[in-house]
């Protein structure tokens, strides 16, 4: 019993409701207001359901920030203001800047980055809670919290020490400042349950001594384990783990509301919990893979194995110009994007491409699988930075029924998503994944730095050996350019 | 506000997020993970608490570095969503008819 | 439980209606409106109060009515709605052959 | 203050957590018992997403209420356990008995006859919280009720009444017990809004005044509107007004929720006022009318004043032996059903004729529009109870654009929805509705009884006088009965 830091009594507030002695009672507006937010927050995802009610939404989302923002200021002091302001301004600062200044291709990282934070930011509020529970409401003037708070307390410093740690890998991998290969540890399945089952021990236990010394172990192992868990995962499989810690920030700020009664808190990690692990389902679905599989790692490391004997087969290398002028012919050309386009940061000599075909008649669709690029969305952002018109893309039901009638199928740093062995080899790795048909294309056009890389799941694909098939063998960026410099003669 | 009520409204919460994700464009997925991780650091309410209070200068020095952190999920979130959708934006309008020079 | 929990469940409610309801396929639209009526009923939990509370007679009465009242329609309703999903679940199987016969 | 009637206190409760002073404060395992009803009745509705689920969905239902009316029972007393049985049975009887015996194109009026009973279930629950306000755990002792429920009370019961009167207008009307034109009050609209204000006058007053003269006039007022509301909408616009009607009863359930702070009725109440709402929206949007247009009434009036000059322009009737020809000729044809199929009750044979017509290698598909008939999903019902496959049956979007491709448009009892005139004619009181392109195909059949009827909306219909149209005039069912005679030949 070390932990329990009794106060003094508080005096600055403002709008001071709080029932010292367990349970907050808050006034009705501010309860009110906190709804608000919440609702809000609803709004501004709700938003997200089409283009063009996007924006709005964004608003909603940061008047909903504001409301929570300001009314928990004006009910909890403002003695620390300048402290505050400058907390907000530092962190506001670097928010900003950085959000001006990422390039739309490092997404993922920097999305990685941010839960990080939050996962952290939730650790030191529960510790906060845990070292000046008064405040919170959450104790008596004894100090001694209240046994509900403290489990809830306890999940939420866990889940965030997860989050974090979790998010910092995920982040050094996606940014390729450590290896993306699955480190395995030998009988690492039997360590992480282990830890968990110490943690949830070590909640349990903390019900019953609030001392200093059960929260810092749950802190540390819960940060443990957060490494643990994703090391040994492929790199390539870090949008499913970046997308399932964004579920877990969620559950963590929730955990947290529930502590502070506070309803923005509360439905804000409901909102946050189901879209992650929403986003991670709609991923794993796309992929054919389950949950499990990726979660338990090892993904990348096998599919290099397998993605070796290659290249026996005869192909057929295409030149810029070749390609300019089979597509300047073509009737329609149907553009397939992926990860290597990302990587190439072709998006912009890619919608020119796409401007000089139309100009010279050619119908011009873009085909989007859901997993193509390294995240879910990640192409439409892309094309939609480079100005691509919404109408032209398509996603995969919609326009897999049209290879057949496409003379063109124009494939640029794709793979995986156009592989017919998902369709045909029950041993594949990436079988039972929705793919494109571009074999029923007159023409396939397949973009690609060297016959020998592979894609995220590291296996050889019948399209290269086609007799339609065109390899154009060069970063995608510079092979697009040279297309429009011969399509523009 | 008691546990039943909270856990209600949690409970709510989890259908509504179920719903209003799924009813989320797929072309917007990556906003989706952006705006949510803005959101997310609602977290910033417990971190004022704890900067505000008067009483433990641990706990004050915890919740200012929560506020920092937090803060720059929000900022950075709302405005890299913001700048995401500003480009989906432009293409509601009329598709420009010579953009090849500007996209270089 | 106060009002503002009350309030706050209530409008999470009337968002999770929107977006349940809206999910219904239109087929269904007809067995929605039978079920909607059965589970509205759930106003019996007020009668059932006012019939079992001892103190004032009327009261009693009109609780036991309204049980009564609601009975019809929890019950016709629940009743209703099975018996029309029932025809739908009959087409989830193979078309049968010749039919014919069974209509008239 | 009449109406104060002190009670003594309860002793006969088995889990009595009732605090008799203000504010009920439910133990939590009660409390979890109506959440998890509530919750069960989400999940009842969301069952209705596919005709696979939507049994369990209802079976989810009828647990929901299980539980809610066993939780209730056990807190609330089992003293006067025999005659809730008693009134439990007798209700349910008649309920379970009109629901096997009511036939499927009856289903308008039933629902309305249910609405009605919901409706004053809730009034006579507003009343009994008024009279024994102890039980429900809304005042003190000395018999004041809090201001708060007295306006959840009085809202309650002028929802509730206002739903039970409208409903019964409803119920005659689509009966055909009462004349569907519309009775038009002069000055209506001013005597509906100043009866309207003076029940939000009298429930405020209310909060003064617990005195019975306020609550019983609120009661006769809001009655009398619900009348007043109704009988000057025309018959054809009762669909809208019953699923208006639902979405009251879902709010007089939630406010009386808010009275008893119960989550299981604070979530019915939102879901079933959502799920009306909504459904009236969708109504008013198919046939391209304002809500405000139906709710102000005289639509029925006005429509059969403007179907009258007609029958100038020359046409063609067939015979069943005619349409037997050529239907058994046809690759595709598009059976398009009405309102008229389901007066006629034909939904059974014309099946058969569809097994007869697919027999001989015609390909049969049944095109619903979503406000053929006379209530969402009416159609789809009658063609599910006829054992009409789920496959066959498309609705509007979906199959719009096959008429081109297609030989017979079989129209049967449908008109409205077919009305070309919702495309051109900017006149037209269904201009905007979207309709089949019936005109589009080789050759139309339009089963109606007479040249001389008018569909809902009283216009004319230039399909009726088209080359490639063939008129067959009888009652529906006949009419299919004797051309199935002529294709078995
Ligand atoms: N989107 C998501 O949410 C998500 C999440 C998790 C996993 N995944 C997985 O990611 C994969 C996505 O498939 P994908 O078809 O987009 O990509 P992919 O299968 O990973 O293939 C990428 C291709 O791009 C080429 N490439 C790389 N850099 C290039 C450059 N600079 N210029 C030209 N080409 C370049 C690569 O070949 P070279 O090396 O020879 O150039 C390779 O063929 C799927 O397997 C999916 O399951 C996606
Ligand atoms: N579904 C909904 O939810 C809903 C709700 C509100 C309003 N409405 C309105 O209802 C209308 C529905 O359109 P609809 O095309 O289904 O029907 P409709 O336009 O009302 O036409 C019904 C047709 O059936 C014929 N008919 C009636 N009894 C018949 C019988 N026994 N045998 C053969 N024919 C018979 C009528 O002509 P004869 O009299 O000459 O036989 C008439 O042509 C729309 O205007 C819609 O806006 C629908």
């Amino acid at each position: 019993m070390s932990g329990a830091v009794p106060v003094a009594v508080h005096t600055d507030y403002i709008l001071s409701d709080i029932a010292p002695a367990g349970g907050l009672s808050v006034s009705p507006w501010v309860a009110l207001a906190y709804l608000a937010a919440g609702v809000l927050f609803i709004l501004a995802l709700r938003g997200l359901s089409s283009p063009s009610t996007s924006q709005r939404g964004n608003r909603y989302g940061m008047i909903g920030m504001g409301i929570a923002v300001v009314t928990t200021l004006l009910t909890h002091g403002l003695a620390s203001l300048p402290e505050i302001g400058a907390a907000i301004a530092v962190g506001g600062g670097i928010g900003i800047i950085t959000a001006r200044r990422i390039k739309m291709t490092d997404m993922p990282q920097l999305v990685a980055a941010f839960h990080s934070l939050v996962g952290l930011a939730a650790v030191l509020v529960g510790w906060a809670a845990y070292l000046n529970p008064q405040a919170f409401g959450i104790a008596g003037p004894d100090g001694v919290i209240e046994a509900q708070s403290r489990v809830e307390m306890g999940l939420g410093i866990a889940i965030g020490a997860i989050t974090f740690s979790g998010s910092v890998i995920a982040f050094l991998k996606l940014a390729g400042k450590m290896s993306g290969s699955p480190i395995m540890l030998p009988g690492r399945h039997v360590i992480n349950l282990a830890t968990l089952a110490a943690i949830l021990g070590l909640i349990g236990w903390f019900t019953q001594d609030q001392g200093l010394w059960v929260i810092a172990t749950v802190t540390v192992l819960a940060f443990a384990i957060g490494f643990l868990l994703i090391i040994p995962i492929g790199g390539a499989d870090m949008p499913v783990v970046v997308s399932m810690l964004n579920s877990y920030s969620g559950w963590a700020a929730a955990a947290m509301g529930f502590t502070l009664h506070n309803t923005a808190m509360i439905i804000t990690g409901a909102l946050v919990g189901s879209s992650g692990a929403i986003l991670s389902y709609i991923m794993c679905k796309a992929m054919n893979r389950s949950f499990i599989s990726v979660i338990a790692g090892g993904f990348g490391a096998v599919a290099a194995d397998g993605g070796e004997a290659r290249e026996q087969r005869p192909w057929k290398r295409g030149s810029a110009e070749d390609a300019a002028f089979l597509l300047g012919e073509a009737e329609q050309v149907i553009i397939i994007p992926g990860y290597g386009m990302a990587v190439a940061q072709a998006q912009h000599v890619l919608r020119e491409m796409g401007d000089l075909l139309k100009a010279r008649g050619v119908r011009v669709k873009y085909a989007i699988h859901p997993v193509a690029g390294r995240m879910p969305g990640h192409m439409n952002v892309l094309l939609a930075e480079a100005n691509v018109p919404y109408d032209d893309v398509f996603e995969l039901e919609d326009i897999n029924g049209e290879f057949a009638q496409t003379d063109v199928a124009f494939i640029i740093g794709a793979n995986d998503v156009v592989n017919p062995a998902a369709k045909t080899d029950k041993t594949s790795p990436i079988y039972g994944m929705p793919v494109f048909d571009v074999e029923k294309a007159k023409t396939i056009m397949f973009i690609k730095r060297s016959m020998g890389g592979v894609g995220y799941a590291g296996v050889d694909n019948d399209v290269f050996y086609m007799d339609q098939t065109m390899m154009l063998l060069a970063d995608a960026k510079k092979m697009v350019e040279d297309i429009n410099k011969a399509l523009a003669h | 506000m008691d546990f039943i009520s909270t856990l209600s409204i949690f409970v709510m919460a989890c259908f509504v997020g179920y719903y209003v994700v799924w009813s989320v464009t797929p072309a917007l997925h990556t906003p989706l993970m952006a705006v949510t991780n803005a959101i997310s650091s609602v977290i910033i309410v417990g971190a004022l608490i704890a900067a505000a209070a008067a009483g433990s200068g641990y706990a004050n020095w915890l919740g200012l570095i929560a506020v920092a952190l937090a803060s720059v999920n929000i900022f950075g979130g709302f405005a890299v969503t913001a700048r995401m959708l500003a480009m989906y934006k432009k293409k509601d309008r009329p598709v420009p008819v010579a953009p090849a020079e500007k996209a270089k």
